[in-house]
């Protein structure tokens, strides 16, 4: 009975399959609130589809206004695959490989080339990591 | 070093006026109003229609439904109208107007004042008893106590908490029947026992009754099963979770019932209802009730009959007074305000207390200067600034959250808020909404 | 819609700073004194109006799935000339204003426009609009560089007003930035108000 | 000095590239399908975010308004028709027009008319009343003058009038039904405007039998029929002891007005007085045209 | 020890968004919830670091020894801006559910005068590849510690009766001010 | 308005390596132009920052500048001037890292036997209108002045630390930083008069 | 019948009231002002004055023409603004910087946020530190209390302490090279004696530490206040004082030092435990408190200001939402973490 915190995220469903209910969200983008949302960034305000495993009973209609759930300790832990350990990978290498002698440049050029075999892993885990991160999906009121 | 429960609490002035007033029986009024909806659950069923002659005890109306109860006739006569009036709730609600005459009981109903200890009956038969005497919870919520004897299958019931704390400023009227009634309070309790099948009852009794506790102290050392536990004073000990952790140090996790920790919790006066109905077969027609304020002349506990308007108990305590600016169905903390001297007594009325103007008006309310005076008082370790804020910006999720549903309205922090903050008014307004929210999404 | 209306716009009614909130960074960080201010509103003023220029006329030329990247090359382009002009004729303004000059590129005000803007409209009307909310912008970090000079060294472009004992440090420094602004930004939105 | 210019341009050509090609793959990637149209109509919307339209803010209703085969059953509030045309212009559709309408208060149970019985003395809130009682006066179904409907208005366009009524600025007023949905007592109607703003309507809500209805207040409606027997045009109907004038329907006669026996049906911005005003009939007429002669507004508690 | 006072300093001290004025609109934009701030703070952090590592790369192997650190701005701008694109796209393949809980969970990161801000200083101050990494990885952590701190703060206010005048922006700007005052208190530590 | 060019991989390269090859060519131009003020303002920073603070010398002290190590990022110069081939006195760049704003870098002049003959700030982190105000302070008169002092026969610490110059009101921190740096370019000029 | 009023329960108050709290407070400082004007003389007393004035007048003309709201200056949380304030100076300030002060503290620490309990920093420290940072000349010249004067003195030193606060004299003295316990055997040097007593130098109400205990205990009795926050700034400040002292005893002054001067104490028992700026559950106050301590002692030690009270419950003003967000007070009927149910 711990408080499990929520994020809720309005989208729209896009289509329904047989398993899977695919909804479209938009992604705030850092300027969501303001007149030139879009203009500021490098990239424009992004839609994403989110696939939420659908309950064969239930009733959504495709264009239905949705709300998408899901708990915010998954948000930390996606933020942990996503970005926090790439980071601590990129120190460990470059230490590592400072210590070791190499040159500044190489150490960096090394440490870059690491995240590659990081996606492959995280490629490779995708299935298990898709069981993780769940969402679910409630009507609007 | 008594007991009493750990988290919050508050200790309002007891002006318990009525104290040591001896329960006194209140005429029978020319006139009684018998509202449908005197308790928690789906309004009885009509039974009578107009013209009928009913007597007392009479089944005027059946339950309508699993939570619902009976209600009988509390005096005999003749059934005037059935209109609706405003009762507590401050709406018009349907009720049988009865015209009284004589007063002539029902034969099945034993009269007298014998104690009958034996118990003949089973625990089935218990249940109907107190079902068919219409017999709902008289410590203010009015929960069927049929419903409550029953506990669900699978549940352990281990104890049976008496809530005798009547921790409300002003009340009396649980104090009056414990000093007069207590044999038969006893043998009550020795019917729940067997109904439910527990294995010890507690009676929870605070030191402000030292006589009461006394008495049961004696009566209670001649059963190993049912204890006295005397209790620190504190406001509100007498809500059930408080009481059961008072008493057992249990506590009822939050949404669930008391049940979930093997307690049942029964008022006193529940406890003397159930004993007639089932020793006496008398239905629930006449409770006692509290009748006071500070400008009353006659502060005092008056058994009378269901349906009395309160503006006879009133007038048998002395008149109401001049400068009277609230008139209160219950104590001053949990007691709901009536617009007029009309509304009856039903069943869950313990007591009618008169406010004066002075007294009645609330102060100026301010911004919340963050004390956090409401949570320290809170006994459900809620954060009652923080509901108040959040029910006014109608913040459901956040409220669910917040656990305001585990409120259990007692006002401690209204009571407390130097900034003379409306909080319960608004967690009430929150807690509403918020439980159809959740009632929505099921 | 007239060219007078489009010129003028950029001051109040759709002040980058005041309205839109555009541009927080070199707002605060570049307006320690009214010169400060006018120097880093007329150098983006410059690039607004080039970059307005140049890609309305580019911005048929270019695809749109790179039009961000492409704008981008010619933003940044003409922040760097703006960066070295200064470094060579107006050294010390250079250093007062520091790393701000290089981020003119990010800015959102002139990635902005030229978005919004410039990719739709002809040359002159481009300019105009850049001339227009450069202008505002300029505007705006000079009233706010004035006040925080006055109230933090009782001067104001040099020149003092009252001598600076006087003068509260703090609008000089990080804070007062903000809270001048703050203050602005309440008392504009009133006058707005009253406005309409 | 050629040579920093060619490494000049062979470096950031190379990045240029680069970054070009990346940038084709995001590009292919993230199709950004937004249909162009939602921001022109975004734009076209009066941008006040106020859920009027039924809509979490101006853009649903923008994205909504391209989506829609026609935008019959769009409308935005704030805006009204003009608005609607406008976005029916982007997008090469038909606007039904629709008429403008504004809130009406259907409630006159103001001091004289309808004797306090008590006094409400909890949080300023009719939500809070309304779960506690049936209010003040012995009529259960009006209005009880704390005044949700004005901190719902975002327009400020409600306040409450000395006679402990809100009152509609008429100018004001976008029909966005803010209101509507803060009163627990459902005072509050969007009623059509009507032209040069005349409208006919009953302002009472009172479902009580006539007896009871009038006791508690004045100007109640008592469901005597008399009206729809008036009504020329069948606008008017009785149901639960109350009437109810269907604006549709309703040709601004007047009629009912003059037969009403207790003034419960209020006719607003009419040139002259009502034809034959019954007499004892203390009905503030035109309260529209009155709007907020006192700007009292609400205290924060 | 030097590498703790560069954290030390780039966090408190020299606050990026508190003192330096860099990254205010996403500062004043997505503060909202304190969560989604927490996972900026790591998603923010990550984009410096990369940057930070590649813009180095490039100024040290390219700008620097072809002499053309005047082109510094462009190329770091046009870097930094596929970078973060790239970086999308890669997730997005390598594991799509993680991409769809960050899509939920955060707003867009966009490069923002920070980044491009904190690559430009790390080769102005001459920090070698190590510091450099250090300074942008705490740099990113107090940008995320302000806007917590922030985002709590807001959160705060959306229940208290801020004068109308007053609400949204100029309240936000205001207690910005102050906390920048109150970390002025970190003057001095390095 | 005219059609748009269709993004096709083939156009996009082209497109954005037209577009950054008229850029490139653009800045390197700008580049090739402003180069020589750029340089020269900032040379003439420096040569101002000298000539402020050292008697109107003849050579050219950058040619016959000294410079001494002092650690990974700390380098001080002493630029000698001279008239007429003989020493006049001596343009140090100091620093000090004691300062508020952690650190300063600091021209100081010196007679060849060390005197104090003016000083100039180079680049500073000070509060402005505090620390700042050591731009003028120490060359005014009397106890504030560091002008035509010599560290060896005043003792260059704050009053309050027993020393002999006041200190800037409420700035005792960037006064005793600028000593420090005073001090140390003082240590720096001896050594290398030796 | 209209007098009969209907309200949601409960019915009864219990009388405490704002006025009652702000008011108790004001009693508790009275110790402590009273000392101050002993102290620091006639201009103590004008100095509080001003600035409880000036409070009370911004309040009153901002509240009034401004938010056009009726006024609240009678509920005296204006006045402990002021009294804080003027605790917080040096005796010697000019007057118009203490209605500068009292502008800011009033009209930006408090009413931009709508007034008595909307602010999120406590208006009285925003006052002072705005000060301190814009006329930091004026801010740290402290006079020396008339009662020092005749005793003890040197004559030649009076320039090297004037306008010293304890910490001051020790932070510069740590930094021109001496150990701590060589400082402090400087006849000019307080002893403990003095710094309890409020023998010291310093702003008006940060000296006389019995004083400030004394305000502390009546506070407590009247329930104003509780202990949490007092307790855990003072307890932090003395175990990591402790711990570095014992580490080395040289560069680090030993805790009692550290309690009786600076302001400690004022901070801990006024200003900390305001009730709109600091956490509301007791978990909370607790690591308010801790978080107060340390960031003390950090800035005390390492930081430039000698005194680092206000920029630290400052800086723990800003935690409080988020303390109020992750400590909650112990719910009824929800298990510790881990345990099901
Ligand atoms: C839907 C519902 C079901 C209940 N079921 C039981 C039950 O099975 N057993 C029981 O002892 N009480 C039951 N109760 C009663 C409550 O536990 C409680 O006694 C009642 O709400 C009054 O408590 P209070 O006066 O402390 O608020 C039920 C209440 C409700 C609303
Ligand atoms: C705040 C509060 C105070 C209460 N005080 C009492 C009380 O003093 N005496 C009492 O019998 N019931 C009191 N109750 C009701 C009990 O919670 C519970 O409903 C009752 O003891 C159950 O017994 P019953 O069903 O026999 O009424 C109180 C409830 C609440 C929420
Ligand atoms: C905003 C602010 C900026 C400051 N800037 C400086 C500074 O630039 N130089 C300095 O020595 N002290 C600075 N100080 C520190 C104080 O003035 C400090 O009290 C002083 O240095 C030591 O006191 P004293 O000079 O009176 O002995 C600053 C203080 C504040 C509040
Ligand atoms: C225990 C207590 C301590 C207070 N401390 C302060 C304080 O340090 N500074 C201040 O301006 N006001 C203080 N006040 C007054 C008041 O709470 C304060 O002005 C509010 O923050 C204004 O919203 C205090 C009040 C109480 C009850
Ligand atoms: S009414 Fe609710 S919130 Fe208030 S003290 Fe009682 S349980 Fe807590
Ligand atoms: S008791 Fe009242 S003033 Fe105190 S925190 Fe609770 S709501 Fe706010
Ligand atoms: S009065 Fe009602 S309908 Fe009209 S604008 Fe206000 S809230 Fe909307
Ligand atoms: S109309 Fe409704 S919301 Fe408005 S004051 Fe009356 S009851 Fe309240
Ligand atoms: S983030 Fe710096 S200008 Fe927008």
């Amino acid at each position: 009975m711990n408080d499990t915190k929520t994020i809720n995220h309005i989208g729209k469903i896009e289509h329904i399959n047989d398993n899977t209910i695919v909804v479209k969200i938009q992604n705030q983008s850092a300027c969501a609130g303001c007149h030139a949302r879009g203009a500021c960034s490098m990239a424009d305000v992004k839609e994403k589809l989110i696939d939420i495993d659908r309950n064969p009973n239930d009733n959504y209609k495709i264009g239905e206004v949705v709300k998408i759930v899901c708990d915010q300790d998954l948000g930390f832990i996606a933020i942990f695959w996503a970005y926090v350990l790439p980071t601590i990978l990129i120190f460990t290498s470059i230490i590592l490989l400072l210590k070791l002698g190499y040159k500044e440049g190489l150490a960096g050029f090394i440490s870059l080339c690491i995240l590659i075999p990081y996606y492959i892993t995280l490629f490779l885990f995708r299935k298990k990591l898709k069981k993780r991160f769940t969402f679910r999906i409630e009507q609007i009121n | 070093m008594l007991k009493t429960f750990k988290l919050g609490g508050i200790h309002p002035p007891e002006n318990k006026l009525s104290k040591d007033k001896p329960i006194e029986i209140l005429p029978i009024p020319e006139k009684v109003i018998i509202p449908l909806g005197q308790h928690i659950g789906a309004p009885a069923k009509i039974l009578v229609k107009k013209g009928d002659s009913v007597k007392v005890g009479q089944l005027i109306a059946e339950k309508g439904g699993f939570i619902s109860a009976n209600i009988h006739s509390s005096v005999s006569g003749t059934v005037e109208k059935i209109a609706d009036i405003k009762d507590a709730s401050g709406y018009p609600k349907p009720a049988i107007h009865i015209k009284v005459d004589g007063d002539e009981w029902d034969e099945s109903i034993i009269k007298d004042d014998n104690l009958i200890e034996t118990i003949s009956y089973e625990k089935e038969e218990i249940v109907k008893r107190v079902e068919a005497a219409g017999i709902v919870g008289l410590g203010g919520a009015t929960f069927p106590t049929n419903v409550k004897l029953m506990p669900p299958p699978g549940s352990n019931s281990e104890f049976l908490i008496i809530n005798a704390v009547e921790c409300e400023p002003y009340l009396t009227a649980d104090h009056s029947i414990m000093l007069k009634r207590a044999k038969e309070i006893i043998v009550g309790i020795n019917i729940i026992i067997k109904a439910t099948g527990v294995k010890k009852a507690i009676i929870g009794i605070e030191n402000n009754k030292p006589d009461a506790i006394k008495l049961f102290e004696n009566i209670a050392s001649t059963y190993s099963n049912i204890e006295v536990c005397p209790l620190k004073m504190k406001y509100p000990q007498g809500g059930e979770k408080q009481l059961i952790k008072a008493t057992t140090g249990r506590e009822v996790p939050s949404g669930a019932l008391p049940i979930a920790v093997g307690a049942i919790v029964q008022n006193v006066g529940t406890v003397l209802a159930i004993y007639e109905a089932v020793q006496k077969n008398k239905p629930l027609f006449e409770r006692v009730v509290t009748v006071t304020g500070k400008k009353i002349n006659k502060p005092g506990n008056y058994l009378c009959r269901i349906g009395t308007p309160i503006g006879n108990l009133i007038e048998a305590a002395g008149g109401l007074p001049e400068d009277t600016g609230k008139i209160i169905n219950g104590g001053p903390m949990m007691g709901k305000a009536l617009i007029n001297t009309d509304t009856p007594i039903t069943k869950g009325s313990s007591g009618v207390l008169l406010l004066d103007i002075k007294e009645s008006k609330r102060k100026e309310q301010n911004d919340c200067i963050r004390c956090a005076k409401c949570i320290n008082v809170c006994p459900m370790g809620l954060e009652p600034y923080l509901l108040m804020s959040l029910a006014e910006n109608n913040n459901l999720e956040r409220l669910e959250e917040e656990r305001i549903m585990d409120c259990i309205e007692c006002g401690s922090c209204s009571y407390t808020c130097p900034a003379n903050r409306a909080i319960l008014d608004y967690i009430r307004l929150g807690k509403g909404r918020t439980g159809q929210m959740i009632r929505n999404r099921k | 819609m007239s060219q007078l209306n489009n010129l003028t716009k950029g001051f109040l009614r759709e002040n980058p700073v005041f309205v839109l909130l555009l541009g927080m960074c070199p707002t605060l960080g570049t307006t320690t004194s009214a010169i400060n201010g006018l120097g880093m509103g007329l150098a983006t003023t410059f690039v607004l109006i080039m970059s307005n220029m140049v890609i309305s006329l580019v911005a048929n030329l270019i695809p749109d799935k790179i039009r961000i990247p492409g704008f981008i090359v010619i933003i940044a382009s003409f922040v760097t000339i703006v960066d070295m002009t200064i470094a060579a004729y107006l050294p010390s303004l250079h250093e007062s204003l520091g790393l701000f000059i290089p981020l003119i590129v990010v800015n959102c005000i002139v990635l902005g426009r030229a978005e919004s803007f410039a990719s739709k409209n002809s040359l002159i009307p481009s300019a105009i609009d850049g001339l227009s909310m450069g202008l505002g912008f300029s505007f705006a970090l000079t009233l706010l560089g004035s006040i925080r000079e006055i109230l933090g060294s009782g001067k104001i472009f040099n020149f003092e007003v009252f001598n600076d004992q006087y003068g509260m440090l703090v609008f000089v420094l990080a804070p007062g930035g903000f809270l001048a602004l703050g203050y602005i930004i309440a008392i504009i939105n009133k006058i707005k108000k009253a406005i309409s | 000095m050629y040579f920093t210019f060619l490494l000049t341009i062979i470096s950031l050509c190379a990045i240029g590239i680069a970054a070009a090609i990346i940038l084709y793959f995001v590009a292919q990637k993230f199709k950004v399908d937004e249909d162009p149209r939602i921001d022109q109509v975004e734009e076209a919307l009066p941008g006040a975010n106020c859920g009027g339209c039924g809509f979490p803010g101006c853009r649903g209703m923008a994205e909504a308004c391209v989506k829609a085969e026609d935008l019959d059953s769009l409308f935005c509030p704030v805006g009204g028709t003009d608005t609607m045309k406008d976005v029916a212009s982007i997008l090469g559709k038909e606007v039904k027009e629709q008429a403008p309408k504004i809130a009406v208060v259907r409630c006159n149970g103001t001091c004289e008319n309808r004797p306090r019985k008590n006094t409400y003395d909890g949080a300023l809130s009719c939500a809070i009343q309304s779960n506690l009682y049936g209010g003040e006066t012995d009529c259960q179904f009006g209005c009880l003058g704390c005044g949700d409907c004005v901190s719902a208005c975002q327009f400020d366009a409600i306040h409450m009038g000395e006679n402990g009524l809100p009152i509609v600025d008429q100018d004001t007023c976008v029909a966005c039904g803010a209101c509507v949905s803060a009163c627990p007592k459902d005072i509050i109607e969007l009623r059509n405007k009507g032209p040069k703003d005349r409208r006919v309507y009953v302002a009472c809500k009172n479902e009580d039998k006539g007896g009871i209805a009038k006791k508690a207040c004045n100007t109640a409606c008592i469901g005597c029929m008399k009206c729809v027997k008036e009504c020329p045009f069948d606008a008017i109907t009785v149901k639960n002891n109350l009437s109810y004038i269907d604006p549709d329907k309703c040709k601004l006669c007047r009629k009912c007005v003059a037969v009403c026996p207790t003034g419960a049906i209020q006719a607003v911005n009419f040139p002259t007085p009502t034809p034959k005003p019954k007499p004892k009939v203390s009905v503030k007429k035109d309260i529209d045209k009155e709007k907020a002669i006192n700007k009292t507004e609400k205290k924060e508690e | 020890m030097e590498y703790l006072l560069i954290i030390i300093s780039a966090i408190f001290v020299n606050n990026i968004v508190l003192t330096q004025f860099l990254g205010i609109c996403p500062f004043l934009g997505v503060s909202k919830k304190v969560s989604t701030a927490v996972g900026m703070g790591g998603a923010v952090t990550f984009v410096m670091t990369l940057a930070t590592l590649v813009t180095y790369l490039i100024q040290k192997e390219i700008l620097d020894t072809f002499g053309i650190q005047y082109m510094q701005t462009i190329t770091y701008i046009l870097v930094i801006a596929s970078l973060v694109q790239m970086l999308e796209i890669i997730l997005k393949k390598a594991s799509p559910s993680l991409y769809q809980a960050l899509g939920v969970f955060l707003p867009l990161i966009t490069t923002n005068c920070a980044v491009l801000g904190v690559a430009i200083m790390v080769i102005q101050k001459n920090y070698n590849l190590l510091e450099s990494l250090i300074f942008a990885a705490a740099t990113a952590i107090g940008f995320a510690l302000a806007l917590v701190l922030f985002a709590g703060l807001r959160e705060h206010l959306d229940l208290m009766r801020i004068p109308k005048g007053m609400k949204g922006t100029p309240i936000a700007l205001v207690t910005a001010g102050l906390l920048a005052m109150a970390f002025m208190g970190f003057a001095g530590i390095v | 308005m005219s059609k748009k060019i269709k993004s096709s991989f083939k156009n996009m390269v082209l497109v954005l390596f037209s577009v950054t090859l008229i850029a490139s060519a653009t800045v390197a131009y700008v580049y090739q132009l402003t180069k020589e003020p750029i340089a020269k303002a900032k040379l003439n920073k420096q040569i101002q920052a000298i000539k402020d603070v050292v008697p109107p010398f003849t050579n050219n002290p950058f040619k016959e500048k000294i410079n001494i190590k002092v650690d990974d990022k700390h380098t001080i110069v002493i630029f000698p001037a001279k008239k007429n081939g003989e020493l006049i006195g001596a343009a140090v760049k100091t620093y000090t890292q004691k300062a508020f704003g952690g650190e300063f870098w600091i021209m100081v002049g010196f007679k060849p036997d060390g005197t104090i003959i003016n000083y100039s700030i180079l680049e500073h982190k000070e509060t402005p209108g505090l620390g700042s105000k050591m731009d003028v302070w120490f060359k005014e008169k009397g106890k504030k002045s560091i002008i035509n002092k010599n560290p060896s026969t005043t003792k260059f610490t704050v009053s309050k630390d027993g020393g002999d110059i006041d200190a800037i009101t409420a700035a005792t921190i960037s006064s005793r930083a600028f000593l420090d740096a005073v001090e140390r370019g003082y240590k720096a000029f001896i050594k290398q008069n030796k | 019948m209209n007098k009969i009023f209907v309200s949601p329960s409960p019915h009864i108050h219990s009388g405490d009231s704002i006025k009652k709290n702000m008011w108790g407070v004001v009693i508790a400082m009275v110790p402590a002002m009273i000392l101050s004007f002993v102290y620091f003389g006639i201009n103590a007393l004008f100095a509080t004055l001003t600035a409880v004035l000036s409070c009370i007048l911004f309040e009153y003309l901002i509240k009034k023409f401004l938010l056009k709201e009726e006024s609240s200056i009678t509920d005296g949380s204006a006045i402990i603004t002021g009294i804080l304030l003027a605790f917080n100076v040096p005796s010697s300030l000019p007057l118009w910087i203490i209605v500068i002060g009292a502008l800011v503290a009033i009209g930006i620490g408090k009413l931009s946020y709508g007034g008595l309990g909307n602010n999120v920093f406590n208006p009285a420290l925003v006052g002072r530190v705005f000060l301190l940072i814009s006329f930091p000349a004026q801010m740290t010249s402290w006079p020396i209390p008339t009662t020092r004067l005749s005793e003890k003195i040197n004559p030649d030193m009076i320039d090297s302490f004037t306008g010293a606060t304890p910490l001051a004299m020790l932070q510069e003295g740590i930094q021109s090279g001496q150990s701590v316990s060589s400082i402090m055997e400087q006849n000019n040097f307080p002893t403990y004696q003095d710094m309890l007593l409020g023998n010291i130098g310093g702003s008006l109400g940060e000296v006389a530490a019995i004083a400030i205990i004394a305000g502390l205990i009546f506070m407590l009795v009247r329930k104003i206040i509780t202990w949490h926050i007092p307790t855990a700034i003072i307890l932090t400040v003395a175990a990591f004082t402790g711990i570095l002292n014992l580490c080395s005893p040289d560069t680090y002054a030993d805790p009692l030092f550290h309690l009786l001067t600076g302001g400690l104490l004022l901070g801990a028992v006024f200003m900390a435990t305001d009730y709109v700026t600091s956490p509301m559950s007791k978990k909370g106050m607790l690591v308010y408190g801790v978080g107060i301590g340390l960031l003390t002692v950090i800035i005390r030690i390492w930081g430039s200001y000698p005194e680092g009270m206000s920029f630290a419950i400052l800086i723990m003003n800003a935690f409080t939402p988020l303390i109020n967000k992750y400590f909650k007070p112990k719910r009824f009927g929800i298990a510790k973490k881990g345990g099901k149910k």
